[in-house]
Order: structure tokens, then sequence, then C-alpha cells
């Protein structure tokens, strides 16, 4: 209690910072967020520059046999070979950015859909709401993993279907999210105030409720994110996701996976990539929780 | 500050974490652990690659389970596993009467697990149980009717001449069951009683099935040896290695090329590299232009390097095949086979006249070997100027892809027990089953003559002629024979690999 | 209490059927026949239309969902397409190697991650708790499977101690499976417990137990940590149902002979009723921890209890 | 039960200096505190939020919370015994038996998850390992009816209890063994003003019929005015004025007694103008030089800003830590405090 006293009276009293200003200041003065964003920069301009760093046809898929399984080494190939001689860092290079483009493109997927659902079920309320909740219980019944297996199963095992099955199975959280926001701030003045004038549901919704639940969707979106990594990974790895010789870390994995007792490198290393991304995106989670949400610290 | 104690350790916990296992990863690699004691004597523990789907003889074609089935029950006459010759089995002899009646003479004193005793009844009411199932066809569309003589003769009459009766008999639709199971609707499935060697007596699903040695079998030089037999089902390829090494297996049915040469460097184990009959083929669709020109599919055909494909996507382990046929079949020839010849290839390309760069062959692959196999391809035809695309896909859609003949070229293959069974595919009439196969008039003449020939020479001779015809058109590309590798504790003897892939357990016994 | 129970059971229903519905259409949309998948390659398609109608697929979807249902409620699951065998049969040898091996992981996860967060929290900023929740930071991250990949490469492949994959070496088999399985729970959990505690040792009613002349150590397990319980065992729900779908992995990769690999097979042989019959065990399983989780909020939350009443 | 020669008095604290030390910065919340409860008598502890009140009572009960909070020195002895050189085991007996507190907010000092008897039965049982199970809830079921609460609400949860009773149960723990002293912090704040009243009342009678010394930490000079027999004025850490109640209530000295005095509404004169103290309590961790409230003074001299001022003593008890009062003790009355 005293602590509390003490912190409330030290805060400067600087009324000018703007909200999202004063998130962003409390975000960088949090070293594991800050070491996430970078790590993340990294990662996303290698996915961007894949292409100039390795050539997609010569180097990540055309495979060559005799200089297959080589170790990683400083001189020939940095992180080795795999078995059919392509370089692995090459294959992670191009690799990540088949993780990034699918959890990335699932996740948005996900929010459009499940945001707007819930939405509409905050904003109308009633029936709407009713149906759109009930529908979500079904669906945060079926563990996501296997239900993103499930639509897999159904429409085959490749990229898009596996970015369908993933953006599918996050909908509920996205619709739960973004429903449980509007509904803190459909009564606040200002929508009263819109509506009161005539603004259309549409505008109302776009213009006024999402902006000012932007926070606790940009949180979960980080997460929703990270998880979409994990099961993109964890799908791939089971044969169910990107396949190959395309280069996806879970497929690496699933693939580095039959040589792991003489070539331990080729399953050590995707895993690792697959891990540091994920915990960048839990630190940078974490992070913008804290700093957008500055009750929870 | 506090949060940068914090990020530092996390860093500082991923560099350690990396350094162990990498220290790990170059850390030793001596002496696999031999530190279980050696099995007791009577227990043959045998790794499997996956769960058999059935241990009945009629729902099934897997390769696994025929090998099953083939513990628990015995069939009229069997396929030898050394020569792939018909040999009898429940039956003695048979006669054949004006081409069409057969009369096998059947052993007595057979015993059931369930301890029927074996009568003709029981032939008659299998192999009537058989037509009734879906799918089978191909094993016993041939047979028109059985009848018993007497208890101990069985006739059967096919509807015309049809030489491969022995053959047909040999496989697990008509496997043996007991007349008095069948009229009850008995789950062979749970409970597989037959005749066989082998008794089943657990099936944890997923995980193991144990076997117990029938005592009263009929077959006293091929009674079980050992009297316990445990299968395990191991998925990963280095798993079933590593178990074979640290003695919870004694059987390895299938390892990996990557594991052989560790394998071989242990002492306590051999390693059998068994070559088969399994074809791993380059089917094409011959409906498509332009592989319905048999001047293109042979172009491709002398433009594909094999031992390219066995080195570089079977660590070795594979036999350059050129004919459509499998080597080691009675019947099998290399006639008209097209061997690796580039300037060959190049001729049937300008005999077909059209723009090599036109062609583009998308090729199913529904693994990684696969993938690898296609991709050497790609490599190869692009020096005729060829397009080849590698398609990857998971095995269900590779196989609804296929079968609905919604495909230009597809890696499959394919190991039946003898070539008339492997000519018959010839036949356009299996073009309900793989549409885009060859559709050639003149060969399922051919076909037709060899299937009435009940002569061996004689029908080996048209199928010889069938083989040579059938290379000419190069309908498919075989690529290769899979050389299958097993392993097995070295104090582990008596044992028998075939060609089709089959391990006659019964026979193994333990040394000393 | 019961009454609320009774309540929560039957509010299950809708949701499986939902479920069942919703996992039953999608399965429809998968290419291929059944009928062609159960008689394989060699069988005419007269055979193949013969069957087709046999196995009702010939009605409409709805009808056979409806005909899938009333069987369920029987208990029949229908039977594989692959195998020829019993769903409910084989769902069910399966299903107690899945429990068996959540159950002990869960165990050991909850019962080594709770110590953990308590600990870290009383020494909070101490080297034992940043090293705890870095731990727990790095394990909320880590794949499941990967990490059961470098147990496998660690403890079995180079030290020989633990086998390999499967089930048949007695208490050995469960070691490493369940550390993969457990680990992230492990994570997850001691740091929920962390950070409850840090919440709740600075309660006043802490201070007030203490100011009774009550050890500080009783104030904290009796006082400050049965009220960090709560959201607790909200993670402990979560993670329990998480290891319900990620079992599908981590059986994978230790051939675990458990309903995750089943369903793994099933997928890839595109086997229907199969798939089915998992899903529905699974879902009612995730749905049957979510209810007991509910139901012991009730028992550590007197607040919460009373609003069943 | 009198042990020494100083015992006359229950509490007395000498000196006392709290910190609170954090990574950024270190506040000083109690300064050279002094003060002295005599056997039986009620201490009010008068002063704005933040001034140290409830360190001072926490110190006392030894539950600063640790690692930030620091006693720095000076002495708090409980039946003239310093229980800052107490071991935790000696303080473990202490707590409750000798002294217990009474907390600001009954809503958060009950644990939510324990029956109300329980609590009670716990404090009672650290005291007394010979009782019995039943005993022991014989005797919280005892103090729960001394406090107006049926026997039978006891297997009850603090949720089940409106604010009043809440405290109530607060308080039957806080008697459950009879202590000495008990040191209330602000035991009515959260409550409604006619719940105020019967807290207070009951508190009354129960410190009466055990003969319990008290410190009623507040801030409110009503409740002080009911329920104290002397009163300490608190600011910044220590006290700047001390005497009896009709010393203090009716001759308040200090400025800053006479501005807590002057931002009370007063009945007798509707149209007087409150009178707030100007400015805010100083940041604890940056406290001025000199007399610390200067900054807030209206008649803050030179010698204010550089050195501390002593006490100054009016005759029995009353004194005032004031540099006016410091020189010219005889014109100190006359002085023009601005009116």
């Amino acid at each position: 209690m005293m602590k509390h006293l003490f912190r409330r009276r030290a805060e400067p009293e600087e009324g000018s910072m703007s909200l999202l200003q004063e998130s962003w200041m409390r975000l960088l003065s949090n070293k594991g967020a800050v070491a996430g964003m970078v790590f993340l920069t990294i990662l996303v301009l290698t996915a961007i520059c894949a292409d100039l760093i390795y050539d997609y046809e010569t180097e990540v898929i055309m495979q060559d046999i005799p200089s297959r399984l080589q170790p990683p080494s400083l001189k020939g190939h940095l992180l080795g070979t795999d078995e059919y001689g392509r370089d692995l860092l090459a294959r992670l290079v191009h690799g990540s950015r088949m993780s990034l483009v699918v959890s990335f493109s699932s996740v948005v997927l996900a929010l459009a859909v499940g945001g707007t659902l819930g939405a509409m079920a905050g904003y109308f309320g009633g029936v709407i709401d009713n149906i759109i909740m009930r529908l979500t219980d079904v669906l945060l019944a079926i563990p996501m993993t296997l239900f993103a297996i499930v639509i897999v199963a159904a429409l085959g095992a490749n990229t898009t279907n596996l970015t369908l099955a993933l953006g599918a199975s996050s909908i509920p959280i996205f619709a739960r999210v973004v429903r449980a926001s509007v509904l803190t701030v459909r009564q606040a003045e200002y929508v009263e105030a819109a509506r009161s004038i005539g603004a259309k549901h549409g505008t109302v919704i776009l213009r006024h409720i999402l902006p000012n639940c932007i926070g606790p969707i940009i949180v979960q979106f980080t997460l929703r994110i990270a998880q979409a990594i994990y099961n993109t990974a964890a799908l791939s790895f089971l044969g169910m996701g990107v396949q190959p010789p395309a280069p996806e870390w879970g497929g690496l994995l699933a693939s580095g996976r039959t040589y792991i007792r003489d070539y331990s490198y080729l399953s050590i290393i995707p895993g690792l990539a697959i891990m540091s991304t994920i915990l960048a995106l839990n630190l940078l989670g974490d992070g913008l929780r804290d700093a957008l949400d500055p009750r929870l610290k | 500050m506090y949060k940068w104690v914090r990020a530092m350790c996390v860093v500082l916990a991923f560099v350690l974490l990396v350094g162990t296992l990498s220290g790990c990863s170059q850390g030793t690699q001596g002496e696999p652990q031999g530190g279980e004691p050696p099995a007791p004597k009577d227990t043959l523990r045998v790794a499997l690659t996956s769960e058999p789907p059935s241990l009945t003889t009629c729902d099934h074609d897997s390769l696994i389970s025929v090998g099953l089935n083939l513990l628990t029950f015995n069939s009229l006459y069997k396929i030898d596993h050394a020569s792939l010759l018909p040999v009898p089995d429940l039956a003695y002899e048979y006669s054949v009467e004006n081409d069409t009646e057969w009369t096998f003479k059947l052993k007595e004193g057979v015993k059931f697990h369930n301890g029927d005793l074996f009568t003709a009844h029981d032939v008659v009411a299998t192999i009537e149980y058989a037509k009734t199932v879906p799918g089978s066809t191909l094993y016993t569309g041939s047979i028109k009717s059985v009848e018993a003589i007497d208890d101990y003769t069985v006739k059967i009459t096919t509807h015309k001449p049809y030489a491969g009766l022995l053959y047909d008999l040999g496989y697990h639709y008509n496997f043996i069951l007991p007349k008095s199971l069948i009229e009850k609707g008995h789950d062979f499935n749970m409970e597989p009683i037959g005749t066989g060697p082998y008794k089943l007596v657990s099936w944890d699903y997923g995980n193991s099935l144990k076997y117990e040695a029938f005592e009263d079998y009929f077959d006293a030089d091929h009674k079980a040896k050992i009297k316990n037999l445990e299968f395990v089902i191991i998925p990963e390829g280095a798993s079933r290695a590593i178990a074979l090494e640290a003695g919870e297996v004694d059987f390895v049915w299938e390892v990996s090329g990557a594991d052989v040469a560790r394998l071989n460097a242990n002492p306590n184990v051999n390693v059998l590299e068994v070559d088969t009959v399994d074809n791993v083929t380059l089917f094409m669709n011959n409906d498509v232009k332009p592989f319905d020109d048999p001047n293109v599919r042979r172009a491709i055909n002398y433009a594909i390097n094999r031992q390219d494909i066995i080195d570089g996507a079977l660590n070795g382990y594979g036999r350059v095949n050129y004919s459509v046929i499998s080597q080691g079949f009675w019947g099998s020839t290399n006639k008209n086979a097209p061997e690796y010849n580039l300037d060959k290839a190049r001729e049937y390309l300008n005999a077909w006249g059209g723009d090599p760069s036109t062609i583009n062959l998308p090729i199913l692959c529904s693994n990684e070997t696969r993938v690898a196999i296609a991709t050497i391809i790609q490599s190869n035809l692009a020096q005729l100027g060829i397009k080849v695309e590698v398609v990857p896909m998971d095995t269900a859609t590779y196989f609804a892809k296929w079968t609905a003949g919604d495909y230009v070229g597809v890696i499959a293959s394919w190991s039946p027990s003898n070539s008339l069974t492997y000519v018959q595919r010839f036949h356009s009439n299996r073009r309900n089953a793989y549409p885009g196969s060859l559709n050639s008039p003149e060969i399922d003449a051919l076909v037709l003559q060899a299937e009435g020939t009940i002569d061996n020479d004689a029908r080996l001779a048209l199928i010889e002629e069938i083989v040579s015809e059938v290379n000419l058109l190069s309908p498919q590309i075989s690529l290769y024979q899979s050389v299958w590798l097993r392993a097995h504790h070295k104090d582990l003897a008596g044992i028998v690999c075939s060609a089709t892939g089959y391990t006659a357990y019964n026979d193994f016994y333990w040394k000393k | 209490m019961i009454r609320y129970m009774i309540k929560r059971l039957l509010a299950m229903i809708p949701v499986l059927i939902g479920i069942t519905f919703l996992v039953f259409m999608i399965m429809q949309l998968a290419p291929g026949d059944p009928a062609r998948l159960i008689l394989g390659e060699n069988a005419s398609p007269e055979e193949v239309k013969e069957l087709r109608e046999q196995m009702g697929l010939e009605d409409p979807v709805l009808v056979q969902y409806f005909r899938y249902m009333v069987n369920l409620c029987k208990g029949d699951m229908g039977k594989s397409y692959i195998t020829n065998r019993l769903v409910a049969s084989e769902v069910a040898a399966r299903f107690p190697y899945t429990l068996k091996l959540a159950l002990v992981s869960a165990a050991v996860s909850i019962l080594i991650a709770i110590p953990l967060g308590i600990i870290a929290a009383v020494k909070q900023n101490t080297i034992f708790d940043n090293t705890c929740m870095v731990l727990s930071l790095v394990g909320i991250s880590m794949p499941a499977f990967w990490m059961a990949l470098m147990l496998v490469l660690v403890f079995s492949l180079r030290l020989g101690w633990l086998p390999v994959q499967g089930a048949n070496m007695g208490w050995r088999s469960y070691v490493l499976p369940s550390i993969a399985i457990g680990f992230m729970n492990m994570a997850a959990i001691a740091r929920t417990t962390r950070s409850s505690m840090l919440e709740t040792i600075r309660q006043d009613y802490v201070r007030t137990a203490k100011s009774k002349g009550i050890s500080n150590a009783s104030a904290i397990l009796g006082h400050a940590f049965p009220n960090a319980l709560i959201p607790t065992v909200t993670v402990v729900g979560v993670q329990l149902g998480g290891l319900i779908g990620g079992a599908v992995l981590t059986e994978t990769v230790f051939a675990w002979p458990g309903l995750g690999r089943l369903i793994v097979q099933s997928v890839n042989a595109r086997d229907v009723p199969m798939i089915l019959g998992c899903m529905v065990v699974m879902s009612v399983s995730f749905s049957v921890i979510n209810l007991v989780v509910d139901l012991l909020y009730g028992l550590l939350d007197p607040r919460v209890k009373s609003m069943y009443a | 039960m009198v042990i020494g020669s100083q015992s006359n008095n229950t509490l007395e604290i000498r000196d006392l200096v709290v910190e609170y030390r954090t990574r950024e910065r270190v506040v000083h919340a109690v300064n050279s505190l002094s003060l002295t409860v005599g056997r039986g008598q009620t201490l009010g502890l008068v002063g704005e939020t933040g001034a140290g009140k409830t360190t001072t009572g926490l110190a006392v009960m030894g539950l600063i919370p640790k690692p930030a909070g620091v006693v720095l020195g000076g002495a708090i002895l409980l039946n003239g015994e310093d229980v800052l050189h107490k071991s935790d085991r000696e303080m473990k007996q202490i707590r409750g038996k000798t002294v217990s507190m009474i907390f600001q907010d009954p809503m958060s000092s009950l644990n939510p998850v324990m029956s109300i008897e329980r609590q009670i039965s716990e404090a009672i049982r650290a005291h007394d390992r010979s009782l019995t199970r039943s005993q022991v809830l014989q005797k919280a079921h005892e103090m729960l009816e001394m406090v107006g609460i049926p026997r039978d609400r006891g297997s009850e949860y603090p949720h089940q209890f409106s604010g009043g009773m809440k405290q109530r149960v607060v308080i039957a723990m806080a008697l459950s063994c009879k202590p000495d002293l008990i040191i209330a912090d602000e035991p009515t704040t959260a409550l409604d003003v006619t719940i105020q009243a019967q807290v207070l009342g009951l508190m009354k009678d129960l410190k009466d019929q055990y003969r319990t010394s008290m410190v009623m930490i507040t801030h409110d000079l009503g409740i002080v005015a009911e329920t104290c027999d002397s009163v300490s004025v608190m600011y910044a850490g220590s006290i700047v004025e001390h005497g009896t109640l009709h010393d203090v209530f009716d001759d308040p000295l200090h400025p800053y007694t006479k501005g807590l005095f002057g931002s009370l509404p007063r009945l007798d004169d509707r149209r007087a103008k409150l009178q707030p103290i100007k400015g805010l309590m100083p940041d604890p961790s940056n406290l001025p030089t000199g007399c610390t409230f200067w900054p807030r003074c209206d008649h803050a001299k030179d010698v204010c800003r550089v050195e501390k001022p002593n006490p100054t003593y009016f005759g029995g008890e009353h004194f005032v830590n004031c540099h006016l009062f410091n020189e010219e003790i005889s014109g100190a009355r006359t002085v023009n405090m601005g009116d």
C-alpha cells in the first residue's frame, strides 16, 4: 500500500503526453520487450529480403546430393546442409518467410472475421450476441490445434489450407476479446453522442468503438501470432502444413528428425529458430500488455 | 536495472541451452547402449513400422497385414518365399481337367486354433465368403464355383481357362478360415483364428501385438520354433535401429538407409539387404497430350538416369530397372527396355516432332523421398528441354488424385507376387482403377491369352512377349526396384525374407 | 453445488452437438470417396457404388449426421474406414494412454511449478526468482515437440538412460513424454503462481494474519496461497486443456499409443469416423476439464460458491 | 504484568526512524518520532495521508514490509521491552498477544476464502496451543458475540458480511487474546457514518472492559475528540505537537495543527471560510531541510529552512515542535497568526 502511494506521487504530472505516446515510452522502458522487438524486426527484414540473400530455386529447393549432410562450419555452409545437400541457413531464412506469412495472414484473417463477429455481438447485443457467443462456445470447446488439424484433414495439406485452418481456429478468441472491449466502450458518452447524431452502425463501430478497444486487440494479436507460429510449425511437423520441398521451420524439424542421431544440428537449429521467435513475441506481448494497460502492472 | 539483469539472463540461458545441446550433439558417439540383457530365448520381438490396418484376410491390401495374416492362416497353395512359385500348403496336390476344373487334394488332420478340424467345407465357405467381400474381384473374380467333393477333396471351377488360379489362391483373400466361425459372423479382426503357426494373444492398439506358437500346427517343418512372438510398433526409423541396438527388439522389419552404417558397425547386429520385386515407377497419364505419344514416353524413359536416383535419393539402396516389369519374376525380361541414353532420347523426341519446351510434366509425390526422385528427374529431363514440376502433397490427396485420373505424372510402386498378376495390369480393363494407364487392344489380347494358358512355359513365353511389347510402348517408366533393409540380432537364425516383402517368423530360431 | 453441476453438464450437450455438427460438416469437405478408400485401388466402380449405398453415403448430409448422432448416443461411433474396427473400441483402447500421460505430466508439473512459483514470489528479485522466471519464459516459448526431440537426443540417444519411444518400458516410458508435455505447463503455472502470489502476499489480509501472531510461513501458505490458487487454477485448467491438443504432437514424437497419434494417423488416412470419434472424445474431455476447473473455483472461493446457490 | 520501573507506559517510542528503500530512491517515512501511551490510555495519532502514521503502527507490530522497509534507529518499548531487537520467533509471540492492530480497510483485511471463525480461531490458537479445537472455536464464538455477531454466523465468509460487520470481526480478532495495546489504523474510514459511530462505541466499550491501551490512528479530529485521552499530531514522519485532548483541541499551537482545525467546517460560524493548508505534503523521498513544514507555513522564518525545531513544553504533556515557540515562549501565544 505504501509503495502504491509513493508511486502515484512520484509520477510526473505530464498531461500533455498522449495515451499512445505514453504507452510507447512505457514499452521502450521494458528491456525484454525491446529485445523482442529488435529480434522480430531483424527477422521480418530477413524474411522480406530472403530472395536477395538466397535464391529460392537454386539454393533453397535445388538438391545437391554430393554435398549432403555437411555439418555446420565457418568455411562451407554456416549451419550445414540437409539430407539433400541444401544449405540449412538458406532454408531457415526462406522458412522464416513462410512461417511469418502463414502466421501473420492467419491471425489477420482471424482478427478480421472474429473481430467483426465480436464487434457485432458486442454492439448489437441480444439475439445476434447470443448466436455468435454460442458459436464461439462451440469453437472454444475444441482444442485449437485439433481444430486446425481437422480442417487440414478435410481440405488437404497445403499452405493455403494451413493458413485457413489456423485462422479459423483463432476466430473465437478474437470474437471474445473484441466483444468484451466493445461492451466496455459501447455505453461511453462519445459513442452515445455519435449514435444520437444518427451515425450509421458501421461507422460507429469502425470510427468510434474499435479505435478504443485497440489495446487488448494489439496484445492479443501479438500473442496469437506467437501461437500461430507454434501451430504452423506443429502442423508442418506432422506433415499437415507446408509441404516439402518448400521450407518451413516445423517441416525442417520433421525432416531433420530422421537424422537426429548423427546430424542433430538438423533438428536443433530449426527448433531454436521457432523458440526464439515465439520467445520474442511473448516478450513483446507481455511488454505491450504492461504498456497498454498500466492497471495490470 | 533489474529488467536488464533479466534480459541478460534470457540471453545467457539461450547461449547455455544452445551450447549444451550442440555440445551433446558432438559428444561421444561411441559404444551403443547394450545394457539390456539379451532377450529370453523363447521370445522374438519384432519392430514394425506401423500398426497393421487389419488382421482379417479380406479387407485390406496392406503389406504389414498380409505379413501377419501369414502367421495365423494358410492357403491351399502358398507362394514360396524363395522361389516366388506356388507350392502346396493346405492342399498337397491338384489336377486340372478341361482347363477350367481344378481338383485339390487336402491335407488331413489339420487343426484350426479353435480346435476345429480343417476340411473341404472350410475351403468352400472361405472362398464363397471372400467373393462377397467388396473389392475382392481381383483375387476371386476368376473363380466360378467351389464345391466339396468329399471332406478332403475340393473342386474349383473357373469361368474360363485361367493360369493365375494358384497364385490367386495364395493371396490373403483366399486364406482359409474355419467354416463354423464364418457362419457365426466371427470378427476375424479381433481374433484371427486360422490354421497358422502362431495364435494371436493380445493386441494393444497402436502399441504392440503378441502371438504365441500354435502347438498343433500341421506342418512339422515349419512349426514355430520360438514360443512367443511380439510385434512392437516403432514408426521412426532411427528409433527402430536404437531399439535393436538396445536389445529391446530382435528383428527390425524395415531399417532406414540412414541407420545402416551404424548398425553394420555393431557386432551384435546383422543387416540384410533384400532385393525385392517392388517396382517404383513413374506413371504418366497416357490420355494426356503429348504423353499419348509413345515416342514422347520413350524419350523420357531414355533420359532418366536411374543410378542418379538411387545414389541421390535412396542412400544407394535400390536396383536399377528399365523394364516395365520387376526383375526377379519368372517371365521377367529386359527386352526392348530403354536404358539410359540421351542420344536415343533426342532421337525419339525428334520422331515425335514437337517442341520439347512445350512439354510440361507435373509429378505428384506423396513423400519426400519421392520428391527427391522427382527432383532428380527434373534435372535429367531439363537436358531435353522438358519441364518437370514437382508437386508434393499429402498421401490422401495424392491417392484421391491418382485414382481419379487427375494427374499427368505420378510416382508410385507396386509389388505383386508374380509376373502374370503384373502384366494383367497392362490390360485396359484395369483403367477403371488406374485411369490413364495403357490402352492397347493388341496388349489386351495378349494378356487374355496368357491368362488362359495353363501350361507354364508357354505362358511365361507369352508374358515375356507382353513385357517386351509394353517396353516398346513405354506407358510408364520403371525407376528402380526397392532394396528393403532388415536387421536382426546376430543370434537369430533361420531368417527368410521374400522379394515380395514377407518374412517367415515361424522359421526363425535362436542359435545356441 | 450438485444442481450447478447438473446444470453445467446439461449445458455441455448443445456444445457437444455443435462440435460434432461442425466437425461432421468440415469432414464432408474432404475430397475422395470413403467407399473407394475402403475398397482400395482394385475395386470396380460398381463395387464402389454398391458400398456407398450400403454405407448410406448417398443420403443427404443431414440425414447422415442425424444417423451418426443417434448411433453416438448408443455408444456406436461407427467403423473405421481403414481398419474396419469399431471406432469406439479403438478409441477406448487408446484413450487411457493419453489420459495416463496427461495425468502424470499434470501432476508432476503442478507439484513442481506451484512451489517454485511460491518461492519465486517470496524471494522476489533474487537469483532464484530470476532463474525461475527466465526458465519459465523459455519454457512457455519452447515448442513441446521440439523439446521432446531434444529430450530424446540427450537422454535416449546420447546418455541412453530412457527409452526412445513407445509405452512398453513401464515407468521409464513415461519420463520423457511427461516432461516434454509438462514443461510448458510447468512454466506457465509457475509464472501465474508467482504473479498471483506477488499480489496476494501484499494483501492486507496477509498482514492481518501476521498481526495475529502466526508465523510468516503459515501466513503465506495459509492465507496468501489459497487466494493465489484461484488464478492458478484457471491456468492449470487451460494447460490441462492444452495437454489434450498438445498430445497430438508429443505422442507423435514418442510413438505413444494414445488418441493424439491415432488422430494423426486417421487424418493422414482420411479415416473420417475415426477422426470424428477422436474429436468427440477429446472435446468431451476438454469440456470436462473446464467443468472440473469451474467446480474447483467453487471449492476454493466461497464467493463463487455462493453464486451457484 | 508490570515489568521494570519505566513501564507505567504500555508503549513508548523513542526517536524512531524508518525508511523505505527502493532501487530508485529512499523514502523517509518516519523521522525521529517519539511518543508514549500510558496504561489504559488512548492516544490519537493525527495527520494527513502519508504522514507516516501507518508505518509507525507497523513498526510497533514489527510488520514493516521487507526488504524495502528498514528501521534505522530508535527504540520501541512495549511494556518496557524493546521490540526492535526481538527475534522473529519472539515477535510472533508479541503480535496478537501483547499488541494487535486493527487495519484501515475491513474489506481487504479479512481473508476472503476463510470462514471468519477460522480466522479468529487462528489468532487464539497462535497464542495458546493448549486449547482443544472445540475450545478454540468456543472462544472464537464468544469473541464474535462480544462484538455483536451471532455465533452461528461464524462459519460464513467475509463477503457475506457488511463493512461494519467485517470491522467488528477484525476487532474481535484483535481482541481475541486480550492484548495490552491495540493499534487502530483508521478503523472507521471505510465505513458509513452511522456504522462508524457504532464501531467506535464498540471499541470504546471493549477497551474499557479489557483495560487495553490504544493508539488511534486517524485523520479525523472528530474521532479523536470522541475516543482519545491525548493527541499527537504527525507531519512528514514526526510529531509536531502533542498534548492531552484538551490541550490540543482547546489550544492548538503548531501552525499545522491550527491548519488541521482550520480545514474543518465550523458549526458555530457557518460563514467562516474554510482555511485549508496550502500546498501538499512534501515528497517523503525528498524532504525539505530544517522544519519539514516550512514550505507550507505562513510564518516560516529563515531559521525554519535550516534548523530542525526542538520541542517546546507548555506544562504537562503539551509540547510543540516549532521555531515560532522555540525562542519566545512567552510571546508565543501572542503571535499573530495571520487573521
